[in-house]
C-alpha cells in the first residue's frame, strides 16, 4: 500500500508541473499586466514601468517561470500581487472554508444521491424510481448559480430562514452545501443506481438467496457493500467537479475560499497566487483519488490482499 | 458473460444490441421517454425558430425595458426592451449549439486518443494518460476560464475551450473499454488474420465502443450546456448580444426581482434541455446496459 | 529436422505481473518455458493440460501472434522470428488460428459475411465485392453453412454454428497450418461430434496440419496422432497418442488420464487414483520438476534437478521429462 | 401434454416430488418455456442426476424449485412437495426458511459464487446463523471450520479468514459445498459443480461427494452436461432436451440400454478415451441444432433431428412411456422415455 | 488516512463556528465591497481608498460642504503657508495628535510617510501624487536616499519645496494618497503594514480590527480620535463580489448600506420601491462619462468622422432611459462640481442626419467598422455600449463590441491600442488638472489609448500646471478644453450622473462625498437603535 501511495505521488510529480507550466504560459500568452490592471484608470505609464522592473515582471517567461519553480520547491510560493499576501498564508486560510463547503456539498451529495440510487434500482421502473432520479437529475441539470440564486430568493428574502451570503458560521454552509450537493447528487445517484443493478446480477446474490437471507439482508449485505466501489472511486473524482463548483458557489454566497482565489487570480494574472492555487487544486484532486484508493482497497479485500503472485 | 436475468440457460446469444430490445427497454423507463419527446421539440424549435418567434431577439427597444408578460410577450421583454419568448426559441440554437459542437470535438479527440492510448499502451500510453490526468486534476472551470481568457471570448473559444477540457474524461472511457476489448478473441484473430492496427481499430475497437460512447454524448452535451452557463455568470461565456441561455440568465440574474421571467424563463429553458439529455442519457444507459460491458 | 512444418526451440514466453507503468517492479511469470516442439506436416500435434499450463500460450506463439521472450521458431524451414512486419503479415495466410469461445471470437458488430471476408480484404485477396462474396459462399458450403445467411450478424447464430463462422474465417486464405485453441470445448456434445468431425474432413481435404489445444482429454484421443502434455509452462511428456493414453511414463499424464470422467457406471466400482493438491502459482514454480509438489512418487532430486524432456523407445517417438518415469 | 398418464412411477415415498413443473420466461421476442411439464423426484438419500445439454432447461428447473428464478422468468405451474410441503405455493419467507437449511445449492462458478468482500468464514457462518438463531459467533465459527475439516479444506482454522479471491478454484468450490452442508440439509442441489474445474480438481471434488453422500445420506440432485461425471456419481437418471424430461432411468439402465434417439447419440458422439476407435473414423453426431425455444416443433421436440423420425413424431409428441420392456428389464426400476418407438410394440424392432 | 480526513473536517468546523463568534456589534454600519482592496496601504493602492479615507488622517483634507461641493480645510496640518513663488509650502502641524498605537504625531512621520512614498522598495503606485517634490525624481530612480525637497523645521513644522510651481499640489495632498503614516509604526509593520490590522497604525477616525481575506474587514471607532470619538462602533465591511448578492444582502438586512454602483440595475427598483423609494441618498459625482476614441485607428483620425460621432449619439434618450435621468449632460471634459467646470460650452447636438452627411463626406458613404472594447462582466458598461451600438447602427457605422477581461484591457489600453472605450472618470482632487492632465497630456493620451496629437495642446498643458496665478490657470483650461472636446473632438463627452445609495432606515447623517466616490469618510455618520 504504502509503495502504491507513492507511486501514484511520483505520477502526480509531472502532472502538477505539467499543469503549472501550462497555465503560467497560456496566461502569458495574452496581454495582460498585473501592474496596469492595479492601477486601473490611475494609470501612469512610468509607475507601471517602474514597478514593474522592480518586480521583475519584465524578464522572460522562463525564467520567471522557473523563478517561482526555485521558489515553490523550497515552499515559497510568492506573494500575491493583488492581495500582498502570502500565497501560502492565503491559501491556507481559504484552504478550511472549501474544504468544509466540499465535505458539507459531499455530504449532501451522498446523503440524497445514495438513497436515491438504492431506492429506484431496487424499485426499478417504478414511480419510486423516476421520482427519486427524477430529483437527483434536477440538481445536475441546474446552472449552480441559478439553483443558488433561486434558494437565496426563497429561503433568505422570501422566508428569512437564512443569511443570503458570508461566512460566519454553520448556518452560513447550509445552503450553499445543499446547492453544490444537489449538483453532483445526480451522479452520484446514477452510480448507485447502475452499480447495484449490476451487482445484483451477481452469482454471488444468487448463493445468498440460496443460503436463504431475507431480501433486505441480500440487498444490504451483500450487494451495497461491492456496488458502493465504483462508487467510491466517483466519489473522488468529485473532488474536481467540487472545486469546480465552488468556484461559482463560494461567489454567489461570498464564501472567501479556494476557488475565488482561484479565479481571481487569473483575472488579475496575479501569477503566485495563481500557481499556488494550482498546486493545491491538484493536490487536492490527488488526494481525493488516493483517497479513494484507499477506502476502495478498505473495501475490496481483493485489493486490500491482493495476493502478491498476481492470479486471477 | 451470460444475462442472468434471462438465466443462464435461456441467454443463448452474446448481447446485441438488437434495436427493438434496445427500444423496448427504453421504451421501459418513462422519464426517458419524456426526455426525448422534449429533445424532438426542443429541435423542432430550434430548428423553426425565425418562424416560431414572434419578434427579432437582437431588436433593442429601449423604451419596452422589462415589459410584464402579456399577449404580446408571452414572457415579457428584458433590459433592452427585448422579447425574451423570442430570444429563448433562437436560444435553443445556440444553447444546442454549444451542447453539440464541443462534444463532438471532444469526444472525437477522446476516442482518438484513447483508441491509440489503450491499444498502443506503453509509452504513448503513458503520456496521453498524463495529459489526461493533468486535465482531469485541475478543476475543469478553471481551466475553461485560463482557455478562454488566452482565447478570447467567442463562441469559437467555447468551443474550443470546452473541448479541451471535455476530452479526457472520453479518452479514459475509451481506453478503458479499448484495454477490454484488445484481448478478445475476435481482436486477436482479426490479428493472426494479419490485419493492419488502424483496420483493427476502427474496424473491431470503434464499433464495440459505440453503446457507451452514445451515452456518454447524450451525458456531455448537458455538461456542455451548463459550462457555458457558469462561464457566461463569470463573463466569458457566449457575447452579447447573442441569445444563448446561459448568457441570458446571467445577464438576467440582477433583475430577479422586478423582472424575475428575464432570468427565470432562460433557467427553465437549460433546466429541461439538460434534465431532458439526462434522463435521455440514463435511459440509453438503462437500455444498453447489457452492451456497455465488453 | 525432417520434414516437420512448425520446430520451436526452446520456446519461452514471460509475462510481467502487475501494471505496465513500471513493468520493472512485477513479477514474471514463465508461462511458456522452454518448449521444444516439432509438428509434421498433415499432422494433429494435440497439447494437452489444466489451466494455466500455457498451452494457448503456446499456440499462440506458434503462429507469432505474440512474440516469445526468447527460443527460435520455423515454419516450412524459414525462421518466424527473423521476418519482419511486413513480411510477417504475408506469412500469416499460411497460418490461422481457431477460437474457444464461438461468442467471443465473432465481432458482434460484423455481419458473418464480412467476418469471413475479413482476411480477405486485409490481404487484398479476390477483386471487386462480388468475387469475394463467391469466395464468402464457397467457404460457407465447404463448413457447412447456409450461404443464405451471409448478411446476418453472430448473434443469430447457435454456439455451433458460429464455430464453423470461425473455421471458415480462418480457412479463407487456404493455410497450411491451423492452431485449434480449444474450438469444441465450449460446445455442447452433440455439436461437438460436428465440429469435430468438420475439422478431420478439413483436414483431409485441404491438407492441413493442426495445433490441437484441449484440456478434454477424450476428445484429444480421438482427433490426434500425437500428444504433448503441458504443466505450468513446460512439456512434461509426448509421443504418439495411442502409446501415451496406452502407457503413461509421466505420472502426470497418468492421473490425468486416470481422472476424467467416463461414461460409463461401471468406472464407480473402479479405484481410480486421484491426484491431490492444487496447481502450484506460476509464479514461483516449484523448485526442480514442477510438478514434483503434487507427485506422489516425488524423491529428494525431484527438488533438486530439473529432469529434460528425454528421449525414449525407438526413434525418441516418446519423450518425457520425469526422473523416474512409469514403466 | 398428457404425459403422466404414462407415469407408472408412484412409488417412493420420495423426498422431493416435482410434478408437471412449467417455468416460462417472457422475453420481448416471446414466450420461452424453457422447464415445460418436467417431473423429477428424488428419494431419501438418493443421487440424481438431470443431465442435458445447454438450454434444456436442467438448471431453471433446479432454480424455480427455490423460487430463484428471476425476472423475467416465472414458475408458471406444477407442484414440488418436499416432505409434504408444496415449495411452489410457499411465500417469501416459508422459501426462504427452506432455502440453505434444508435445500441447499452449489454452483457452476465457484469463482464468482462468493462474495469476494467477506471472508469465506462469514460467508459460511452467515448461513448456519441465518437459520439458527442463538448460535454464537464463536459456535458458529467452530462449526464452520469442522465442515471445513470435512470437506476436505487444509489449514481449516487459517482458511476461515481467507477471501475468496486467495483460494483456487477447488478450494472455493469445497466452502460452497461446506456452506451448502453446514445446515444438514436433506437435499444438496448440485448444479454443474465441477464444470469449471480442471480435470485433476474435478476428480477431487467428486470424490469428495461420494464420500460426503456416503457419510451424511444427504440426497443429490446433479446436473450436468457431461455424461461421465453423471455416470460415475448418479443413482438414477433424467435426461432433458428442450425443455421436457426424454428419458428417465436407473444409471446401469441407460447407460447399457439407452432406448430414447437422443440420449442414444449423446452417448455415440462422445469421444473415449478408452475407445478402440481408430482416430481418423469420424464420431457419430447428432445431424443439426438445438431447436428455437420459442419455435418449438408441434410433434417431438428432438424428431426434427432423430435419424428415426416417423410420421407420427412430427405429428404429435409422444407422452413418457414405459420402455422397461423394451431393454429387457421388465418390472426393475421405472425406465421411462419419450418416444413412440418406446411403445410396447414397435420397440423391440430399434436397434 | 480516514482519520486524517476526520480530524480534518474537525479543524474545518471548528474554524466555521469560531469564525461565527466574530459577529459585528450592532452599532458598527454594515457595508459591502465587491472584492479584496487587498491593502490598506493608500501607497500602494490607486483604487480602493476607503478604508485610508477612514483610519488616516492627511495635512489638509477635503470636506464636503454640500452636495458636490467642498472645501479644503485642515487636517493634521492646522496651517500651510505658499511661498510667493509657489514653489514652497511650509505646514504648521497639529499637536497633541495620537496614532493608535499611542504615538504622537510629529512632522518626521510626515518626512517618512512621503519619503516611502517616493522610495523605490516601497514600489508605490500613487507617486505621480509627490513627484513634483523637489527631488522626487532623484529618489525614486534610487539615486539619493532621500528627498531633498522635504524638510523639517521642528517636531511641528514641515517645508516641501517643488521642483517647480505646481497649483494643485494642497489639493493633491487631500487625496487619500497623502494619507500619513507613524514612523516607527510603519517600519516594524515592514511589509505587513496595512494588511495586519494590529500593525496598520494611522491617526484617524477608525483603526483597523480585524480582515479576513476575501470576507470581512472590520474597523473599530478610534475613542481617542483628534476630532472626537465617532458616534458609530465601527465599520462591518463584507467582501460579496457579486452585485446581486450585495442586493439581497441588503434586503435581507444583511447591509446598511448598498452602494447602487454596483447594481445599477437596480437603482429603477430602488426608486419606485415604496420601502426603499425615501431611503435613497445621492449626491453628484464630480466625473464624466465618455467614450475615449483613439486616432491612431482608422477612420477615427479623421476630426469629421470623430465630430460625426459625437453628434450621432443620443446622449439625453441614454441618460434618461439607461440612467433615469439622474445626471447632467457634458458638453466639455471639466465635469459639474470641479473647478472650472464651463457651462457656457456649446452644446453637442444630436444629429444624425448632419452626422451621417458628415460620414459620407468624410469618404464613407456606406458607413464603415468600428469596435468597442470594454471589460467582461461589466453590464452597466455592456448596456451603454449597446445602446450606442444601436444608435451608430443608425448613421451606418457598424460596431463590433468585445469584451476583454480586465487585464488584457488595461494592459491593451497602456500600449495605445484599445479601440473606442467608454468609460467614468471622478474627481481625486478638485482641480480641472486632474482631469485634463490625466487624459490629454502627452505621455497619458497613449497610455488611455486616445493617441490625440496636439502638441499646442500637449505644451501648454505642462506649462499651465506651473501657474499660480489661479484665474488665468482656469481660463486658460477652458480654452484647452475647447479645442480639445469641440474643435479636435478628441472624446465624446456623454455625462454627470449622481450617484445613489440606498440605506437602511437606522442609518442617518449619510453624506454623499463631494466627488461622489464610493470610497468615503463614515466619521459623522451614525445609526439609532
Amino acid at each position: 500500500m504504502g509503495r502504491y501511495i507513492i507511486k501514484k505521488l511520483l505520477i502526480s510529480i509531472p502532472v502538477m508541473f505539467g499543469i503549472m507550466l501550462t497555465t503560467f504560459f497560456l496566461l502569458n500568452v495574452i496581454p495582460g499586466d498585473p501592474i496596469a490592471l492595479m492601477m486601473k484608470d490611475h494609470i501612469s505609464v512610468d509607475v507601471v514601468a517602474r514597478v514593474r522592473a522592480q518586480m521583475h515582471l519584465d524578464d522572460p517567461v522562463f525564467i520567471r517561470f522557473f523563478r517561482f519553480l526555485g521558489g515553490a520547491l523550497h515552499g515559497d510560493f510568492g506573494i500575491s500581487y493583488k492581495l500582498n499576501r502570502p500565497v501560502s498564508y492565503l491559501l491556507a486560510t481559504a484552504f478550511p472554508n472549501t474544504l468544509a463547503l466540499a465535505l458539507s456539498a459531499a455530504l449532501v451529495s451522498w446523503i440524497i444521491g445514495i438513497p436515491a440510487g438504492i431506492l429506484s434500482a431496487v424499485k426499478r421502473y417504478s414511480l419510486v424510481d423516476n421520482f427519486f432520479m427524477g430529483f437527483s437529475v434536477l440538481g445536475v441539470s441546474m446552472p449552480v448559480f441559478w439553483t443558488g440564486l433561486l434558494f437565496q430568493y426563497i429561503f433568505s428574502l422570501k422566508l428569512h430562514l437564512l443569511p443570503v451570503a458570508g461566512f460566519k458560521g454553520p448556518l452560513y454552509l447550509i445552503m450553499p452545501a445543499i446547492v453544490l450537493g444537489w449538483s453532483s447528487a445526480g451522479t452520484i445517484a446514477r452510480l448507485t443506481r447502475s452499480s447495484l443493478l449490476e451487482v445484483m446480477r451477481n452469482d454471488y446474490i444468487r448463493t445468498a438467496r440460496a443460503k436463504g437471507l431475507r431480501e433486505i439482508a441480500v440487498v444490504v449485505r451483500h450487494a451495497l457493500k461491492n456496488s458502493m466501489l465504483p462508487v467510491v472511486t466517483v466519489m473522488a473524482l468529485q473532488v474536481s467537479g467540487l472545486l469546480s463548483g465552488a468556484v461559482i458557489t463560494e461567489s454567489v454566497f461570498g464564501i472567501p475560499g479556494v476557488g475565488r482565489i482561484a479565479v481571481n487570480a487569473i483575472q488579475n494574472r496575479d501569477m503566485p497566487l495563481l500557481q499556488g492555487s494550482v498546486v493545491l487544486t491538484t493536490f487536492l484532486v490527488i488526494i481525493g483519488n488516493l483517497t479513494a484508493d484507499i477506502v476502495y482497497s478498505w473495501l475490496d479485500p481483493r485489493i486490500r490482499y491482493g495476493n502478491p503472485e498476481g492470479k486471477k | 458473460m451470460s444475462d442472468l436475468t434471462l438465466g443462464p440457460e435461456v441467454a443463448q446469444t452474446l448481447p446485441e444490441p438488437v434495436w427493438k430490445e434496445i427500444v423496448a427497454a427504453f421504451a421501459r423507463n418513462r422519464l426517458a421517454v419524456v426526455g426525448l419527446g422534449i429533445l424532438l421539440i426542443v429541435a423542432f424549435v430550434a430548428l423553426a425558430a425565425p418562424l416560431l418567434a414572434p419578434y427579432d431577439p437582437y431588436k433593442v427597444k429601449l423604451g419596452e425595458q422589462f415589459l410584464n408578460p402579456s399577449w404580446n410577450h408571452p414572457i415579457g421583454t428584458d433590459m433592452f426592451g427585448r422579447d425574451v419568448f423570442s430570444r429563448i426559441l433562437y436560444g435553443t440554437r445556440i444553447s444546442l449549439l454549444i451542447g453539440l459542437v464541443p462534444t463532438l470535438i471532444s469526444m472525437t479527440i477522446g476516442v482518438i486518443l484513447g483508441l491509440v492510448s489503450g491499444y498502443f499502451g506503453r509509452r504513448v500510453d503513458f503520456l496521453i494518460m498524463m495529459l489526461a490526468d493533468m486535465v482531469l486534476s485541475f478543476p475543469s472551470l478553471l481551466l475553461a476560464m485560463i482557455v478562454m481568457y488566452t482565447l478570447g471570448a467567442s463562441l469559437l473559444n467555447i468551443f474550443i475551450a470546452l473541448s479541451a477540457v471535455g476530452w479526457a474524461g472520453t479518452a479514459r472511457v475509451v481506453r478503458a473499454q479499448t484495454l477490454a476489448l484488445k484481448n478478445k478473441e475476435f481482436i486477436e484473430a482479426s490479428r493472426a488474420i494479419g490485419t493492419k492496427d488502424i483496420a483493427i481499430m476502427l474496424k473491431h475497437i470503434l464499433p464495440n465502443c459505440l453503446p457507451q460512447l452514445l451515452v456518454l454524448f447524450t451525458l456531455n452535451i448537458p455538461d456542455s450546456i451548463l459550462s457555458e452557463a457558469s462561464l457566461s455568470f463569470l463573463g466569458i461565456g457566449a457575447q452579447p448580444p447573442a441569445a444563448s441561455w446561459g448568457l441570458m440568465v446571467a445577464g438576467g440574474r440582477e433583475f430577479l426581482f422586478n423582472a424575475p421571467w428575464v432570468a427565470i424563463a432562460p433557467g427553465i429553458a437549460i433546466l429541461i434541455t439538460v434534465l431532458a439529455f439526462n434522463f435521455l442519457g440514463d435511459g440509453l444507459r438503462d437500455a444498453l446496459d447489457p452492451y456497455l460491458k465488453s | 529436422m525432417s520434414g516437420a512444418l512448425v520446430e520451436a526451440r526452446a520456446l519461452t514466453k514471460l509475462f510481467s505481473v502487475g501494471d505496465g507503468m513500471f513493468r520493472k517492479s512485477g513479477a514474471t511469470i514463465r508461462a511458456v518455458d522452454g518448449v521444444d516442439l516439432d509438428i509434421r506436416e498433415r499432422e494433429t500435434l494435440a497439447c494437452v493440460g489444466e489451466s494455466g499450463s500455457g498451452k494457448s500460450t503456446l499456440g499462440r506463439l506458434l503462429i507469432r501472434l505474440i512474440e516469445p521472450s526468447s527460443g527460435s521458431l520455423s515454419f516450412g524451414g524459414n525462421d518466424l522470428l527473423a521476418l519482419g512486419s511486413r513480411a510477417l503479415r504475408q506469412r500469416k495466410r499460411d497460418m490461422q488460428i481457431i477460437f474457444q469461445d464461438p461468442y467471443a471470437c465473432l465481432n458482434p458488430r460484423m455481419r458473418v459475411e464480412d467476418i469471413i471476408a475479413e482476411p480477405l480484404v486485409s490481404h487484398d485477396v479476390g477483386r471487386g465485392k462480388s468475387e469475394r462474396r463467391d469466395r464468402v459462399a464457397a467457404l460457407m458450403d465447404l463448413v457447412g453453412l447456409n450461404r443464405g445467411f451471409m448478411s446476418r450478424y453472430p448473434h443469430m447464430f447457435s454456439g455451433g454454428q458460429r464455430q464453423r463462422i470461425g473455421i471458415a474465417r480462418a480457412l479463407a486464405l487456404d493455410p497450411k497450418f491451423i492452431v485449434c485453441d480449444e474450438p469444441v470445448s465450449a460446445l455442447d456434445v452433440s455439436i461437438q461430434a460436428q465440429v469435430l468431425n468438420l475439422l478431420e474432413e478439413l483436414k483431409e481435404k485441404k491438407k492441413l496440419t493442426y495445433f490441437f489445444i484441449s484440456h478434454d482429454l477424450s476428445v484429444v484421443r480421438h482427433v490426434s496422432d500425437s500428444v504433448c502434455v503441458m504443466f505450468l509452462g513446460k512439456v512434461m511428456e509426448s509421443g504418439p497418442t495411442a502409446e501415451v493414453y496406452a502407457k503413461p511414463l509421466h505420472p502426470y499424464t497418468m492421473f490425468l488420464v486416470s481422472a476424467a470422467p467416463r461414461p460409463d457406471p461401471r468406472q464407480r466400482f473402479v479405484e481410480k487414483p486421484i491426484l491431490q493438491g492444487e496447481i502450484p502459482s506460476p509464479v514461483n514454480p516449484p523448485s526442480g520438476c514442477r510438478f514434483r509438489t503434487r507427485c506422489p512418487f516425488a524423491a529428494p532430486l525431484c527438488a533438486e534437478i530439473e529432469p529434460p524432456l528425454a528421449g525414449r523407445g525407438p526413434d525418441d517417438e516418446r519423450r518425457v521429462a520425469c526422473h523416474f518415469p512409469r514403466a | 401434454m398428457s404425459d403422466t398418464q404414462g407415469d407408472t412411477r408412484r412409488e417412493t415415498a420420495g423426498l422431493l416430488e416435482i410434478q408437471g413443473l412449467k417455468t416460462q420466461f417472457r422475453t420481448r421476442r416471446g414466450v420461452v418455456p424453457a422447464v415445460d411439464d418436467v417431473s423429477v423426484s428424488v428419494g431419501r438419500g438418493e443421487v440424481v442426476g438431470i443431465v442435458g445439454e445447454s438450454g434444456c432447461g436442467k438448471s431453471v428447473t433446479s432454480l424455480s424449485l427455490l423460487g430463484l428464478v428471476t425476472h423475467p422468468g416465472k414458475v408458471v405451474g406444477g407442484s414440488a412437495l418436499f416432505d409434504g410441503v408444496d415449495l411452489l405455493t410457499l411465500d417469501n419467507k416459508g422459501i426462504r426458511a427452506i432455502r440453505g437449511r434444508d435445500i441447499s445449492m452449489i454452483f457452476q462458478e465457484p469463482m464468482t459464487s462468493l462474495n469476494p468482500v467477506y471472508t469465506v468464514g462469514q460467508q459460511v457462518s452467515e448461513c448456519l446463523r441465518s437459520h439458527a438463531s442463538g448460535v454464537s459467533r464463536k459456535a458458529a465459527r467452530a462449526s464452520v471450520e469442522e465442515m471445513f475439516e470435512m470437506v476436505g479444506i487444509p489449514e481449516p482454522r487459517a482458511r476461515l479468514d481467507a477471501w475468496p479471491h486467495q483460494l483456487s478454484g477447488g478450494l472455493r468450490q469445497r466452502v460452497m459445498i461446506a456452506m451448502a452442508l453446514i445446515c444438514k440439509p436433506k437435499l444438496l442441489i448440485a448444479d454443474e459443480p465441477t464444470t469449471a474445474l480442471d480435470v485433476t480438481i474435478e476428480a477431487q471434488i467428486l470424490a469428495l461427494m461420494k464420500d460426503l453422500r456416503r457419510d451424511t445420506g444427504t440426497a443429490i440432485m446433479l446436473i450436468s452436461h457431461n455424461l461421465g461425471v453423471i455416470a460415475e456419481t448418479c443413482d438414477r437418471v433424467y435426461v432433458m432436451y428442450a425443455g421436457r424430461v426424454m428419458e428417465e432411468a436407473e444409471v446401469f439402465e441407460l447407460f447399457d440400454s439407452p432406448t430414447h434417439p437422443y440420449t442414444r447419440g449423446l452417448l455415440a458422439s462422445m469421444p473415449r478415451i478408452g475407445g478402440e476407435r481408430g482416430p481418423r473414423k469420424p464420431l457419430y453426431s447428432i445431424r443439426g441444432n438445438v431447436p428455437d425455444m420459442q419455435q418449438l416443433p408441434k410433434g417431438c421436440r428432438f424428431a426434427p433431428r432423430c435419424d428415426f423420425a416417423m410420421a407420427r413424431c412430427v405429428e404429435s409428441e409422444p407422452p413418457l412411456l414405459d420402455a422397461s420392456h423394451a431393454t429387457g428389464n421388465p418390472g426393475g426400476k421405472p425406465h421411462l422415455s419419450r418416444c413412440w418407438l418406446a411403445e410396447a410394440s414397435g420397440a423391440g424392432g430399434q436397434q | 488516512m480516514m482519520t486524517i480526513a476526520k480530524t480534518r473536517l474537525g479543524v474545518a468546523l471548528a474554524l466555521v463556528l469560531a469564525a461565527g463568534t466574530a459577529f459585528a456589534a450592532n452599532d458598527y454600519v454594515k457595508i459591502a465591497f465587491t472584492s479584496d482592496p487587498g491593502t490598506a496601504d493608500s501607497q500602494l493602492t490607486t483604487d480602493w481608498y476607503a478604508i485610508p479615507l477612514n483610519i488616516y488622517d492627511r495635512l489638509v483634507e477635503a470636506q464636503t460642504t454640500k452636495p458636490g461641493v467642498s472645501e479644503l480645510v485642515p487636517g493634521l496640518a492646522e496651517k500651510w503657508t505658499p511661498s510667493a513663488d509657489g514653489l514652497t509650502y511650509t505646514f504648521n502641524l497639529r499637536k497633541g495628535v495620537k496614532f493608535s498605537n499611542g504615538e504622537t504625531f510629529k512632522a518626521d512621520d510626515v518626512l517618512f510617510t512621503f519619503d516611502r512614498m517616493l522610495n523605490p522598495a516601497t514600489k508605490a503606485l500613487n507617486t505621480d501624487f509627490l513627484d513634483m517634490i523637489a527631488g522626487a525624481s532623484d529618489r525614486m530612480a534610487g539615486k539619493a536616499d532621500s528627498v531633498s525637497g522635504i524638510k523639517v523645521v521642528d517636531d511641528y513644522t514641515i517645508k516641501i519645496t517643488l521642483a517647480k510651481p505646481f497649483a494643485p499640489f494642497i489639493a493633491n495632498l487631500a487625496t487619500p494618497a497623502g494619507s500619513i503614516y507613524n514612523r516607527k509604526a510603519t517600519l516594524a509593520a515592514g511589509d505587513q503594514f496595512g494588511i495586519d490590522p494590529k500593525k496598520t497604525v494611522g491617526t484617524g477616525a477608525f483603526t483597523l480590527e480585524s480582515w479576513v481575506v476575501n470576507d470581512n474587514i472590520q474597523l473599530k471607532a478610534n475613542p481617542s480620535y483628534f476630532r472626537g470619538k465617532p458616534t458609530l462602533g465601527g465599520i462591518d465591511i463584507k467582501i460579496s463580489p457579486d452585485a446581486n448578492t450585495q442586493r439581497m444582502q441588503f434586503e435581507n438586512g444583511e447591509l446598511d448600506v448598498l452602494d447602487l454602483d454596483n447594481a445599477t440595475s437596480q437603482i429603477p427598483y430602488f426608486l419606485g420601491d415604496a420601502k426603499w423609494k425615501s431611503q435613497i441618498a445621492s449626491g453628484p459625482r464630480v466625473g464624466i462619462y465618455y467614450y475615449a476614441l483613439n486616432e491612431s485607428i482608422k477612420p477615427l483620425d479623421n476630426v469629421n468622422i470623430r465630430k460625426a460621432l459625437q453628434m450621432a449619439i443620443d446622449r439625453k434618450t441614454i441618460l434618461d432611459k439607461l440612467y433615469n435621468g439622474r445626471g447632467a449632460l457634458e458638453n466639455g471634459i471639466f465635469p459639474k462640481g470641479l473647478l472650472g467646470n464651463n457651462p457656457k460650452l456649446p452644446v453637442i447636438p444630436y444629429d444624425p442626419k448632419k452626422a451621417k452627411d458628415m460620414i459620407a463626406k468624410a469618404g464613407f458613404p456606406d458607413g464603415f467598422d468600428m469596435e468597442i472594447a470594454q471589460v467582461t462582466d461589466s453590464p452597466s458598461t455592456l448596456k451603454i455600449n449597446e445602446a450606442v451600438q444601436a444608435m451608430l447602427a443608425e448613421v451606418g457605422v457598424r460596431v463590433k463590441i468585445t469584451q476583454m477581461d480586465s487585464a488584457s484591457y488595461f494592459a491593451t489600453r497602456k500600449e495605445g491600442k484599445l479601440p473606442a472605450y467608454e468609460s467614468s472618470w471622478s474627481a481625486d482632487y478638485n482641480d480641472p488638472d486632474n482631469f485634463i492632465y490625466t487624459f490629454f497630456s502627452e505621455k497619458n493620451t497613449v497610455a488611455r489609448s486616445y493617441n490625440y496629437g496636439n502638441k499646442d495642446v500637449f505644451a501648454k498643458l505642462e506649462s499651465t500646471r506651473t501657474m499660480t496665478d489661479q484665474a488665468k490657470r482656469m481660463s486658460i483650461y477652458q480654452a484647452l478644453e475647447k479645442t480639445i472636446v469641440q474643435d479636435d473632438a478628441a472624446w465624446i463627452p456623454l455625462f454627470s450622473l449622481e450617484h445613489l445609495f440606498v440605506l437602511q432606515p437606522r442609518v442617518k447623517n449619510f453624506k454623499v462625498s463631494w466627488n461622489g466616490w464610493s470610497d468615503m469618510p463614515y466619521f459623522g455618520i451614525t445609526l439609532t437603535k
